[in-house]
């Protein structure tokens, strides 16, 4: 039993078919690649996941209990995290606030009407936030502006955001997308010490090869809404099902 | 102090000068002579500046913090108003239980209306919000009139007399707190100069005082740094695990009661209420003084509300008589002239005037009055930079896109 | 307001205040205003000049109008002090002004925009009386605005002499002692247009009334209605249209198909304009119902709302406070003088506003003081003539003038542009009595009050 | 039955109204993202205009007759317009008849200018700037054009009416088959209802079927992309400015005879407008028609006096109801895009 079971999930938008009868197990504490060609319906299968879309038919369920019908808010309070493929953070605030709300949102829940409180006196908030931002580098620009910071900058935040609510689960939607090469490095260096510092389990989404074969312990490949095949790195190279994916029939 | 850090501080205290002074600063002019036109320091236009001040700042508290951009604000402060005034005619002339009165039904009030329209967003919000404030309007205005008294409104009459207020028969209740009634004033006279210190107005100063108090708190806390995000990124917030309704609907009503609470004060200062109260210009009017003030600032929407609030009852008031008193010293021909040129801006030309203020605050300052605030404390040095900047605050509240 | 209260307030506040009394000479004074602790009211003037308050829309859809009263203040100031020639001073059966101002003292004014909005209209009128001292509050042109301003007069202790205010509710049900209205009121309007229907049109007609949704509108159809059923008349419908009702197409239409074959537009202004156009393009007035012409009534015409509405306006029959048409020496004398000096005719709420301040200056004359309780006294009960409207009481019991009604038609031929209106009949005062009690003027709950003098 | 189709009648005459003040209205904030509160202005710019054609042409040589008096008594002056004196008094009276027509022409050059240089001169500089920027300057710009309407002709309502051939009303029931006098017309409200359909139609046209239209478009749709492409999408929504001034001066011209325009017609309709852009979901042209036409309908529907008996009032609050209930139902109004105007 995974920490993360997808039963025969489908999803279609008006005639066209995104998922179909989709099964997916992933492993507590691994790191779980889903790889597949444009359109195979990669993100409609994570947005199904974190409450932003709802299956057709199906099943989800994160370490027993049924994702189905929570909203985004519920779900992650559960203990999945995402990480987009352009950073989504609060670029009118400043980067220890972007590292601040999630904070709160780990220790006070969805919502708190805490209207009289300062912010400036919630000493546990403040050094938790100001410990991650230095495991991040970042503390120097705690008082910038985020959206002044450059891509790859946003890119850290944003994970060290979903880091500081200690999820059991982290959802990477492309994380290296349109980085340089180095940066792809940084990022696979990072998200591999994230792997060694903590008990987390993690569900990428990935174009690169490089980066899926450098981190991932299990590979899934969609193709046209339905998984071809689960495999370890080493078995999935060379796979003439992912092969028939990627480069279409009449290279087989 | 009081839980603010220091530059907040120094804000509220600024603000609280400002404001327990005003019958000085806002008489600057002695009596009788020419510019004492523009003297704004008697109790109607000073209840007024406080009492739009709050409502700009409860605005603000929904607009400049979440983004989302109520037009029917109006409604709530009508509302505020109504129960005020019913509270006065039945139950007694104190104002207190009138304004928390006021308070409740425009926080309930404004429950309603926030929780079917902030099922949606941007100028789908806006135009339910609109919606709702207009019914109420028409509503209050014809079918309603049995409550509201429809076009007349409603007024304290002799045959009212409130359960706990002991009225001689016939006697017309007056608003009071305990005993002190709004209109009682204490005039002192320094040379020239008359100043007028209004029992109303320090009761509602100290409401708007209390009121910008709590504003920084909301804006300095947690809670304030939520509604920030949900104008930054939605999307992000929900992926952060936090509920986003809740937050946007507990500023919704929060800012309503901040509009009831200026509806019972204005009963309480002025004792009628009327529909038009509510009607979509007084909506629209509140936006106009949040955005002149600049949106998301702590003090501009009170110097927005001043400044509107100001161009109405003295630029309204000024008529060519008046000019030609100013202009008297002048020759003949050139003091004709002059008042020509002057005359379509004054009197009856208020509204033009305002028009192009509101043209020229939004392309010379983009950030409201507060901005222009700022830049003339920058011109004189740096040691008076720090007022200025406290207006604006150090935690990302510039007006977003 | 009893004695005993000013005395102990004044104690109250003497204490409360001492301590701050320091600095210069401080006056300790009660009620919502400035006064003169010495004379005992709000205001007081102290200097030789006395400051009226007139407060008219400036702006929004009555601008012309308030700008119209406006000329008709500043003439009536002109005269009071002894300017021009007078105007209808020489006319005015009291003789008390003699163009040295009001009671020795030279007349000043302030002016404001009350918008046609209660709010701004008192914030208005406030203004006055706080910041200029004024001793008198006049002007307005809607019932709502006249209302608020009046109750606002009546609590600090100032007269109030209405404007343009058509409301039965005005010294009806609404009534105050500091309130004075010369304008006539919904009551008249209908008593007075009756009879004059009923000999035009017959005696059997199907009224089809359409009401502004609004309190003016309330009693204006209610006085109508109930005048005309007492002539044999018969209502059909009455529909309430909405304030901001722009297009009246839809409310028009259904009426041919009602059996109706009159129509009255219990409309005034913009609604009337609006209504009346809209009517007249339906064709209303080219149809034949029941044997009989299609008629449409508009029970209260203003000449400038009738100038919006053009050709419309002809054969229509209305009432109206007065017209500058009227040959009597008083409105002759008013007409040449306003007319000389702006080059057109005064509009009957240029006439009224002109009347009431006279009215007020005599009053205070008469007095002796401008004391608002002993120009009430003096005003109550007064009895003139030769402010043209022929002879004139003010009535003691609810503060309004009773005069004759004029009943006016749309004229065919119009020479210029504000010769639009003809007069049919001018209803002699008596028709248009009414006891202070009436039902349509709050009955018998309804009570001016004591006056207030403020202070 | 002839009290519904009378209704509707109505309706389609209000919703034409709607209709064409909304189409300019979401042109300029549906697709250009513009909040504009001086629409409104624009509406009541073009009534004026007719105003302006109907004083032009009536200017005139003042005489004086000695056998009439005016209200003083001395002699009355009559003005003569120069145009009978030219044309001939019949011919020259009907040419100042004919002013609303006329001033169509008129109205379209001088709305063009209007539009072209309200956004070269102010609103190009706002595209960027916020929404509550764009509130601000807009609303300040409808104050301004207001007041200096309100200089020039004060603030009473003034009569335009239409041509005398076009004045009065017909027995359109008799034509569809009922009974005489049941439903009746007027038939300047029948031109306004076709030349609405025709401006409607015109502009749908002019953005489906030519070249302009298309980059227009598309820049709506994606306007970094069409800029890539080298096309100055900047001068075409100018232009597109431009077209939406004029339909809603040309809206404003034909309703004078409707209604005689004053100053502050313009706000009295720019809320509803407003309503009307949203309801039919923002971005979308054909929705925009579409509501103006629902709304008015139901409008009419509920100011008959059966109904306003069965629910006092309804009259008064019928289109916020509704567009409370299509918002709430549909999330973006009847056809709008998701994501206009969303955040």
């Amino acid at each position: 039993m995974g920490i993360l079971e997808i039963k025969n999930v489908s999803k279609n938008f008006g005639g066209l078919k995104a998922l179909s009868d989709v099964n997916l197990s992933v492993e507590e504490n691994s790191v779980h690649a889903i790889i597949g060609p444009n359109g195979a319906g990669k993100s409609t299968l994570l947005n199904c996941l974190v409450g932003k879309l709802i299956p057709d038919t199906g099943s989800v369920t994160f370490m027993g209990q049924s994702l189905l019908g929570r909203k985004p808010h519920e779900i992650n309070q559960m203990g999945v995290s995402r990480v987009f493929q352009t950073p989504e953070i609060f670029s009118d605030l400043t980067v220890f606030e972007n590292i601040m709300i999630p904070c709160f949102a780990h220790r006070d829940g969805a919502f708190q009407m805490n209207a009289l409180a300062a912010v400036t006196k919630q000493k546990d908030i403040q050094e938790t936030a100001e410990a991650i931002l230095e495991d991040v580098n970042m503390l120097d620009k705690r008082h910038m502006h985020a959206a002044a910071m450059s891509r790859g900058d946003k890119r850290r935040l944003e994970m060290a955001m979903c880091l500081v609510q200690e999820p059991k689960l982290l959802l990477l939607d492309e994380p290296t997308a349109g980085m340089a090469r180095a940066d792809t490095n940084n990022t696979i260096d990072l998200l591999k010490e994230i792997k060694e510092k903590r008990d987390i389990t993690m569900a990428i989404i990935e174009h690169d090869m490089h980066v899926v074969f450098s981190l991932a312990e299990r590979i899934t490949v969609l193709a046209q809404g339905t998984p071809l095949v689960e495999e370890t790195p080493e078995n999935i190279k060379g796979h003439p099902k992912v092969r028939e994916a990627y480069l279409g029939e009449a290279q087989v | 102090m009081l839980g603010l850090n220091k530059k907040d501080f120094q804000l509220l205290l600024i603000v609280a000068v400002l404001a327990l002074l005003a019958p000085f600063i806002l008489n600057p002019f002695p009596e009788g002579s020419g510019l004492a036109q523009f003297n704004a320091g008697y109790p109607d236009l000073m209840q007024r500046f406080v009492i739009f001040g709050i409502f700009a700042i409860g605005f603000n508290i929904l607009f400049g913090l979440t983004g989302y951009l109520s037009f029917g604000h109006a409604a709530f402060l009508g509302v505020g108003s109504y129960a005020a005034i019913w509270m006065m005619k039945l139950v007694t002339l104190n104002v207190i239980p009138a304004i928390l009165m006021a308070i409740v039904f425009g926080g309930l009030f404004a429950l309603i209306v926030g929780f079917v329209s902030l099922r949606r967003s941007g100028i789908y919000f806006s135009i339910l919000t609109l919606a709702f404030a207009q019914m109420s309007y028409a509503l209050a205005y014809s079918v309603l009139t049995p409550i509201t008294g429809g076009e007349t409104g409603l007024q304290i009459k002799a045959t009212d007399s409130p359960i706990l207020s002991n009225l001689a028969d016939g006697e017309i209740g007056r608003a009071n707190l305990f005993g002190m009634e709004m209109g009682s004033s204490y005039l002192m006279n320094v040379g020239n100069w008359l100043f007028t210190f209004n029992a109303g107005y320090y009761i509602a100063a100290i409401f708007m005082l209390i009121s910008f108090y709590v504003s920084i708190r909301i804006f300095r806390s947690p809670f304030g740094m939520m509604l920030r995000a949900v104008k930054s990124n939605q999307q992000r917030m929900n992926y952060t695990g936090l509920n986003s309704r809740p937050y946007t609907l507990a500023a919704f009503v929060i800012s309503g009661m901040y509009a009831g609470l200026a509806g019972g004060l204005m009963v309480a200062m002025d004792t009628q209420v009327g529909p038009e109260r509510m009607f979509w210009t007084a909506s629209g009017e509140v936006v106009l003084m949040t955005i002149l003030g600049g949106v998301g600032t702590l003090i501009g929407p009170v110097l927005g509300a001043g400044m509107i609030k100001y161009m109405e009852n003295i630029i309204s008031k000024i008529n060519d008589n008046i000019l030609h008193q100013w202009f008297a010293f002048m020759p003949d021909g050139i003091e004709d002239f002059l008042v020509t040129i002057i005359h379509p801006f004054i009197g009856k030309g208020w509204h033009l005037t305002l028009g192009i203020v509101f043209m020229l605050v939004v392309i010379f300052l983009p950030g409201g009055l507060v901005e222009g605030g700022q830049r003339i404390a920058g011109w004189f040095g740096k040691g008076k930079k720090a007022d200025a900047e406290a207006t604006d605050t150090d935690a990302g509240t510039k007006p977003a896109e | 307001m009893s004695k005993s209260k000013l005395t102990r307030r004044g104690v109250l506040k003497t204490g409360a205040y001492a301590g701050a009394a320091g600095l210069a000479t401080p006056i300790i004074f009660d009620g919502s205003v400035w006064a003169d602790g010495h004379s005992g009211f709000t205001n007081a003037p102290t200097g030789d000049t006395v400051t009226l308050g007139f407060n008219v829309p400036q702006s929004g859809p009555y601008a012309d109008e308030g700008a119209d009263e406006l000329r008709a203040y500043e003439l009536a100031v002109e005269h009071l002090n002894g300017g021009g020639d007078g105007g209808m001073i020489p006319t005015f059966s009291s003789k008390t002004l003699d163009g040295t101002g009001i009671n020795g003292k030279k007349v000043e004014y302030v002016t404001g925009d009350t918008q046609t909005k209660s709010d701004a209209a008192r914030a208005s009128a406030r203004s006055m009386i706080e910041k200029d001292g004024a001793i008198m509050i006049t002007g307005g042109s809607s019932s709502g605005v006249a209302v608020a301003v009046q109750a606002l007069c009546q609590e600090a202790g100032i007269i109030f002499m209405a404007g343009l205010t058509h409301s039965n509710d005005t010294t009806g049900k609404d009534r105050k002692a500091n309130g004075f209205r010369h304008f006539f009121n919904s009551y008249m309007s209908g008593a007075a247009l009756a009879p004059v229907l009923a000999n035009a049109y017959g005696k059997d007609r199907k009224a089809y009334h359409l009401t502004a949704d609004y309190n003016w509108g309330y009693t204006t159809e209610e006085a109508v209605v109930q005048a005309t059923e007492g002539m044999g008349w018969e209502t059909v419908n009455a529909v309430k249209t909405p304030l901001t009702q722009t297009d009246f197409s839809s409310y028009i239409a259904p009426v041919l198909q009602s059996g109706a074959d009159v129509l009255v537009l219990n409309h005034y202004g913009g609604n009337m304009v609006n209504s009346l156009t809209n009517a007249v393009q339906f064709g209303l007035r080219d149809k034949e119902v029941n044997g009989k012409n299609f008629e449409i009534v508009v029970p209260l015409y203003s000449r400038l709302m009738a100038r919006g509405a053009g050709a419309n306006v002809k054969g229509i029959f209305g009432s109206t406070n007065w017209h500058w048409s009227l040959q009597d020496e008083g409105s002759k004398a008013f007409v040449k003088s306003f007319g000389t000096k702006y080059g057109f005719p005064p509009s009957q709420a240029a006439h009224t506003v002109y009347c009431q301040t006279l009215l007020y200056a005599d009053a205070v004359n008469r007095a002796g003081s401008f004391n608002p309780c002993a120009v009430a006294e003096a005003l109550e009960g007064f009895e003139f003539d030769g402010l043209g409207n022929g002879k004139t009481l003010y009535r003691a019991e609810d503060h309004q003038c009773f005069k004759d009604v004029l009943v006016v038609k749309g004229k065919e031929n119009p020479t210029s542009e504000f010769d639009l209106l003809e007069i049919v009949e001018v209803t002699p005062v008596d028709q248009v009595m009414y006891a202070p009690d009436h039902p349509q003027m709050g009955g018998a709950e309804a009570t001016l009050g004591e006056c207030n003098p403020g202070a | 039955m002839d009290a519904i189709i009378l209704q509707i009648l109505n309706g389609l005459d209000k919703g034409s109204a709607y209709a064409l003040i909304a189409l300019g209205l979401t042109l300029i904030f549906g697709t250009l993202g513009v909040v504009n509160f001086a629409h409104g202005a624009l509406f009541m710019i073009g009534a004026f205009c007719a105003v302006t054609l109907q004083r032009l042409l009536g200017s005139s040589r003042t005489i004086v007759d000695e056998t009439q008096k005016d209200f003083l008594g001395n002699p009355l002056k009559v003005e003569v317009p120069y145009v009978h004196d030219w044309f001939g008094p019949e011919m020259g009276a009907s040419i100042i008849a004919w002013s609303v027509p006329l001033a169509i022409l008129f109205a379209i050059p001088i709305m063009m200018f209007v539009g072209f240089a309200m956004e070269r001169g102010l609103i190009k500089h706002f595209y960027k700037r916020p929404h509550a920027d764009q509130i601000l300057v807009t609303f300040g710009l409808a104050i301004v054009l207001q007041e200096v309407i309100k200089a020039f002709y004060g603030a009473n309502p003034i009569p335009t009416p239409a041509p005398p051939a076009l004045t009065g009303a017909f027995d359109f029931g008799a034509m569809i088959g009922f009974d005489p006098n049941t439903i009746i017309y007027p038939y300047w409200r029948l031109i306004y209802f076709a030349f609405a359909a025709f401006v409607i139609t015109a502009v749908f046209a002019f953005l489906q079927f030519t070249t302009f239209g298309m980059v227009v478009r598309a820049g709506m749709a994606d306007r970094e992309t069409v800029g890539i492409l080298g096309i100055d999408i900047d001068k075409r929504f100018t232009m597109m400015f431009a077209i939406a001034a004029v339909v809603a001066g040309l809206a404003g011209v034909m309703y004078t005879p409707i209604n005689s325009p004053n100053y502050h017609m313009g706000m009295d309709f720019l809320v509803l407008s407003f309503v009307v852009v949203v309801v039919g979901g923002m971005g979308s042209l054909p929705g925009a028609v579409l509501a103006g036409f629902l709304l008015g309908i139901l409008e009419s529907f509920a100011s008959m006096a059966a109904v306003i008996d069965l629910i006092p009032g309804i009259n008064q609050i019928i289109i916020y109801l509704v567009a409370i209930v299509i918002l709430l139902t549909r999330p973006r109004g009847l056809m709008g895009r998701r994501g206009v105007m969303e955040d």
